[in-house]
């Protein structure tokens, strides 16, 4: 495969990929085994983090930047916020109802038997051609995301801005009570 | 006295906010926060117990005594002319102002007067410690709201004002200079054109307070409509001084009922009130009296009249037998001493109504439904020093 | 991406070794010199204090004398801290602000990593800053820590949107997120057809300027916005359990961010290191380029720390009242008329 | 109203009785028109011209004295509320150096209880203050506290002001109020004993080590301990 090219910059790529890939599944192992909500919130920082320097291994950098933007500077922040301003019990002490943890399993495992499989038969045989492009080439600057989304997907752009502002009014509607 | 329409509109608003913090109080139960005794807006060892709902305060209790001293109790013990060596340490800001009331209801007990010199350097004295303990108000306010500024500002300023006071008695923060029946010393050389120029130095503080606090649109948002303490609510809790004056009522003891043996009727001067009785109408009356104090100085300064500095007084004291009570516009408000003599060396009984004791006491009224940062700036405003609420 | 570094052809591995370093060093040493500049001798001078005015030479051991103070203190960790996220909370803020010096210029050739998206990497990486305080908020197990990590939290997401909309609108006039390309449209600009001076972003983007100005202020939870850190509120906040080297890490994650901050503003408002009369390809303005940045940016922050010794403090409702109310719609009609005028003209 | 000069002066003696009239016709008016309005509740009363005026009422009366002063006498400003324990010395001073005790000896055996102005016939008395802040003009209500029952209706439905004041007279003098629910400890820890502002409590520091009191001041020469303190020198 052309992405093992002995070129410096893609031995450097690899061995940031091993690093950051064992560092997100292990974060993610501990995001859902940790008993304390506020530790898993932290994790998931971690895999999102580590998700976002995949990205950027991707060349993909603005994607990297949003989902940091978006995932890690406001979701995980507000999940942070809900998790400390309510009074979730923390820590051990909890009786998690393990009874489901078969089917769950099962449906882990299956879920992820279907996108391995899909995503390897969509794009199993494309050969991702980095060398000597530029990622302009590739179509991954902002400035194309930015025309295909408002030009190409205008119109279900602008749905489910929409549908979110709907959803967002609805939320706070349910939530006031004087 | 007047009730203006916006006092009885801040009132039914206090009302309402009770009734609805009941409800809560009630139906959940918050978080409590315990400010103090060690905190940085407590300035001394109150501590502040509140209740919270989010950030708005449900219930909130001030709980003093964690530096009572017993000076009702040790004062049956001392003789009279040592009992200001206590006294002193109440209002540990404007300490000779403390001294005034009791040498006052002692020389009353005595049927004594000081002479006419005597009396007006005890008033310049009296509103020197004054502009001592207010102008650092001014600078602990700007503290507490995060100005750290005009904190610096006043601490310099007041300096001017503790070394007149040091000049004059040889004590920079506990003078222990008024005597019954006078001074323990007259004034030092040069000390009235110097008087004057710290005068000046006071004024210049307030303008500068004025331009960047008071003026500031955010201190004003901070200020305005928070804290509002209507004037029977005030009158009712007994708060004195310019926390009273600024819900709209008219009345300084320096001018209304002043005590023989303080000379305000020598200099002409004005007592402020301000009709809305929030955080900011306090800090603006207590601005507006450090500015008259200086005139007051100033005037009385020049008119000094000649003469001895202390009365007919016996070695020992023995103050006859009766009953006193003697109050003075002291810096926190009124203070007032009630002394019961048995004839003996030492007093029978005194009980001590510091300003501050009254003026915390409406806290719990005046806080209920309030956010937490409100909170400080409701306590700095009401302006309390803990040594006159614990004594 | 500039592969040169004064046209000396490096490794790879060598580049970022070089680049580490040059970050690293030059975090502690902005901190110090905003420390020394305006924390102790502008503030002195402003509020007459009297400790760095008199102690050593011009005062200028205030600053060895605390900087001392902080590390021979006790490493104090509360019984029931979460000890772990209470130590990587200090980590995790100062981390924030060490990628965001990773997208700053200094010259045409001098920038660690000229991405293509700078100015977004930068917000994005800003906002780490925010899970660093709420770590530290909550893993005190301290209730003044909580509520000052939960306003900070709150405060920096609210002011996350007006600074972004702020830079929005520079962004547009320069048609670019580069920072090199902001500070190129700026050299490249022309007032009134005359091109001398270039143009400035303040100049058209003053409105954005104000309002990321504000936004910044906030950010870096200074007064008017140090309701996170209210001594006389919560006693220090989020950090009040902090002491000695961990505390100093908050205490230069804090300056080194207001530096970082006010790189940001000059080099999107003033240009940046490009300086008129100066040809910005020749190699001078490679030397020429950090002193003017670092003048500009003194400029900014002598802006940033007048507020914070001039103004008392909000309050929490209020300043959200004041950034959704005011500044969110203000931004939004800034970048709407950018746009439309952008595209008319 | 202030009396200027020293009281060596003999000019202004006619001055000083001249105010002293006036002031005395407005207490003399005041006084009249709390006995209109209280009543029976009045017991006994006191003026000293152109100073105070006090005013003795029962304890059962006690709380309808704040609702008429704030309500119907125009005295609207809480002052303070307060008890004096009558008990007389030695009891209170028997923490005193024994050279002091010596030198007084004439006081070192029990007198009997003797009240202040207003009279009374109890070892413990109520005494507030409230007043006038248009007229500027105060009253010190007293009221007796018999020893078996040392309760008092509460002010607190009138003054909100007094109910730090009954806490701190309650945990002071151990007078209890009733109506007053929250008569918690203010100033002292929550498990002190003692009601430290009675005379039969020791004040142990004094006990520990005796203050050296007036020993350490020379007795001037001529200086009678036992005379009028009108004679002696002045300084």
């Amino acid at each position: 495969m052309s992405i093992l090219a002995v070129t410096e910059v893609l031995v450097a790529q690899n061995i940031a990929f091993a690093i950051i890939a064992v560092g997100v599944v292990v974060a993610g192992v501990r995001l859902v085994t940790t008993e304390n909500v506020v530790h898993a919130a932290l994790w998931l920082v971690v895999v999102l983090a580590g998700i976002a320097g995949l990205y950027i291994l991707l060349a993909a950098e603005f994607t990297a930047i949003v989902q940091v933007l978006v995932y890690i500077g406001a979701i995980v922040v507000l999940f942070l916020f809900g998790i400390m301003l309510t009074r979730a019990r923390l820590g051990e002490g909890e009786t998690v109802n393990k009874k489901m943890r078969a089917p769950a399993l099962v449906i882990a495992v299956a879920m992820f038997a279907l996108m391995a499989y899909s995503l390897w038969g969509y794009f199993g045989s494309t050969e991702l051609e980095v060398m000597g492009r530029s990622t302009a080439e590739l179509g991954q600057t902002t400035a194309q995301v930015a025309d295909t989304l408002f030009l190409t997907y205008l119109i279900p752009f602008e749905v489910v801005s929409v549908l979110l502002l709907a959803a967002l009014t609805g939320a706070i509607v349910l939530a006031r009570r004087d | 006295m007047t009730v203006t329409d916006s006092q009885k509109m801040a009132y039914v608003a206090a009302q309402a906010a009770d009734a609805r913090v009941n409800l809560q109080f009630e139906t959940e139960d918050g978080m409590t926060l315990n400010m103090g005794p060690q905190h940085p807006a407590t300035h001394g060892t109150l501590r502040i117990v509140a209740q919270l709902d989010g950030e708005q305060v449900v219930r909130c209790e001030p709980i003093p005594g964690y530096m009572h001293r017993g000076y009702e109790k040790l004062c049956e013990v001392r003789t009279y002319p040592q009992v200001t060596t206590l006294i002193n340490r109440i209002d540990w800001l404007g300490s000779f102002a403390n001294e005034v009331p009791f040498i006052l209801a002692a020389e009353k007990l005595m049927d004594v007067e000081a002479p006419p010199r005597a009396q007006v350097i005890r008033t310049i004295l009296f509103e020197l410690s004054r502009l001592g303990n207010i102008s650092l108000f001014l600078g602990d306010l700007g503290i507490q709201l995060g100005g750290i500024t005009i904190g610096f500002y006043a601490f310099r300023d007041r300096e001017f004002v503790l070394n007149q006071i040091e000049a004059a008695t040889g004590g920079r923060f506990h003078p222990n200079f008024d005597r019954i029946g006078g001074l323990k010393d007259d004034l030092p050389k040069g000390w009235i054109a110097e008087t004057h120029r710290a005068m000046d130095r006071m004024r210049r503080l307030c303008d500068e307070f004025e331009e960047l606090v008071l003026g500031n649109e955010i201190f004003q948002a901070r200020t305005r409509g928070i804290g509002v303490i209507p004037a029977d609510i005030a009158t009712s809790y007994g708060m004195s001084g310019a926390n009273l004056r600024a819900t709209g009522v008219d009345w300084d003891l320096r001018r209304d009922a002043c005590p023989p043996g303080l000379s305000y009727d020598l200099a002409d001067w004005k007592v402020w009130t301000h009709p809305d009785g929030d955080s900011y109408a306090r800090t603006w009356v207590r601005l507006q009296e450090v500015r008259e104090s200086t005139h007051i100085v100033d005037q009385l300064l020049d008119s000094i009249p000649a003469g001895p500095i202390m009365a007919k007084v016996p070695r020992i004291i023995k103050v006859p037998e009766g009953e006193a009570w003697v109050a003075t516009e002291n810096p926190l408000g009124e203070m007032g001493y009630y002394v019961v003599s048995k004839g003996d060396l030492v007093p029978f009984r005194v009980k001590i109504r510091s300003a501050s004791f009254n003026n915390i006491s409406v806290v719990p009224w005046v806080t209920r439904g309030v956010f937490v940062p409100d909170v400080i700036t409701i306590m700095a405003s009401l302006y309390f020093i803990l040594g006159d609420i614990d004594r | 991406m500039s592969e040169l570094i004064f046209a000396i052809e490096l490794a790879y591995w060598q580049q970022t070794l070089i680049k580490v370093l040059v970050a690293a060093v030059l975090i502690p040493t902005t901190a110090l010199i905003l420390g020394i500049v305006f924390l102790f001798k502008m503030m002195s001078w402003m509020q007459s204090r009297m400790g760095p005015q008199e102690a050593g030479p011009r005062g200028l051991l205030q600053l060895a004398a605390d900087g001392l103070k902080f590390l021979q203190k006790e490493d104090i960790i509360p019984d029931r801290a979460d000890r772990f996220v209470f130590k990587a909370a200090p980590v995790v803020v100062l981390a924030s602000t060490f990628l965001t010096y990773v997208i700053l210029p200094a010259g045409p050739d001098l920038i660690i990593e000229n991405l293509p998206t700078g100015i977004f990497f930068a917000m994005a990486v800003s906002s780490l800053s925010v899970v660093g305080v709420l770590m530290a908020g909550w893993s005190s197990s301290n209730k003044y820590a909580l509520m000052g990590g939960l306003r900070a939290g709150g405060q920096l997401i609210a002011y996350e949107l007006p600074l972004i909309l702020a830079v929005m609108g520079v962004v547009i006039q320069a048609g670019s997120l580069s920072m090199q390309d902001i500070v190129w449209a700026q050299a490249d600009g022309s007032m009134f057809g005359f091109g001398g001076l270039g143009l400035p972003f303040v100049i058209t983007q003053i409105v954005a300027f104000f309002i990321f100005m504000v936004a910044i202020q906030a950010e870096l939870t200074q007064p008017p916005f140090d309701m996170p850190v209210a001594e006389s509120e919560v006693v220090g906040g989020f950090h009040v359990e902090y002491t000695g080297f961990r505390f100093l890490f908050f205490f230069l994650g804090e300056f080194a961010t207001a530096f970082a901050f006010a790189a940001i503003a000059a080099t999107l408002f003033l240009g940046g290191w490009w300086v008129p009369g100066i040809d910005p390809n020749s190699a001078l303005a490679n030397i020429v380029g950090p002193i003017a940045l670092f003048v500009k940016i003194m400029v900014v922050a002598f802006l940033i720390f007048w507020f914070r010794f001039t103004y008392p403090r909000f309050r929490e409702d209020q300043l959200q009242r004041f950034a959704w109310k005011y500044l969110i719609p203000l931004a939004l009609a800034n970048i709407t008329i950018t746009g439309i005028l952008v595209v008319v003209l | 109203m202030i009396r200027l000069s020293s009281a060596d002066t003999p000019t202004t003696d006619a001055a000083d009785e001249a105010v002293e009239t006036v002031t005395d016709e407005r207490r003399e008016a005041l006084l009249a028109r709390i006995t209109e309005v209280l009543g029976d509740a009045v017991v006994q009363s006191h003026i000293r011209p152109g100073d105070d005026l006090w005013v003795r009422v029962t304890r059962e009366a006690w709380a309808d004295v704040a609702d008429a002063s704030r309500n119907r006498l125009g005295l609207r400003f809480f002052d303070f509320l307060s008890a004096i324990d009558w008990l007389p010395s030695p009891f209170g001073r028997d923490m005193d150096a024994q050279e002091d005790l010596d030198a007084d000896a004439a006081a070192a055996e029990p007198a009997p209880i003797v009240t202040g102005y207003a009279g009374g016939d109890t070892r413990f008395q109520l005494l507030a203050r409230v007043f006038d802040v248009d007229e500027h003009i105060g009253v010190t209500f007293k009221a007796d506290l018999p020893d078996e029952d040392l309760s008092a209706p509460t002010w607190t439905r009138t003054f909100l002001g007094a109910e730090w004041h009954e806490r701190e007279t309650w945990e002071m003098f151990g007078i209890s109020f009733t109506g007053n629910a929250n008569l918690a400890h203010l100033y002292l820890p929550g498990a002190f004993e003692g009601n430290p502002l009675r005379k039969d409590f020791p004040l142990l520091a004094r006990r520990v080590k005796p203050w050296p009191g007036i020993v350490d001041v020379e007795p001037m020469p001529g200086a009678g301990d036992e005379g009028d303190s009108d004679e002696g020198g002045a300084s």
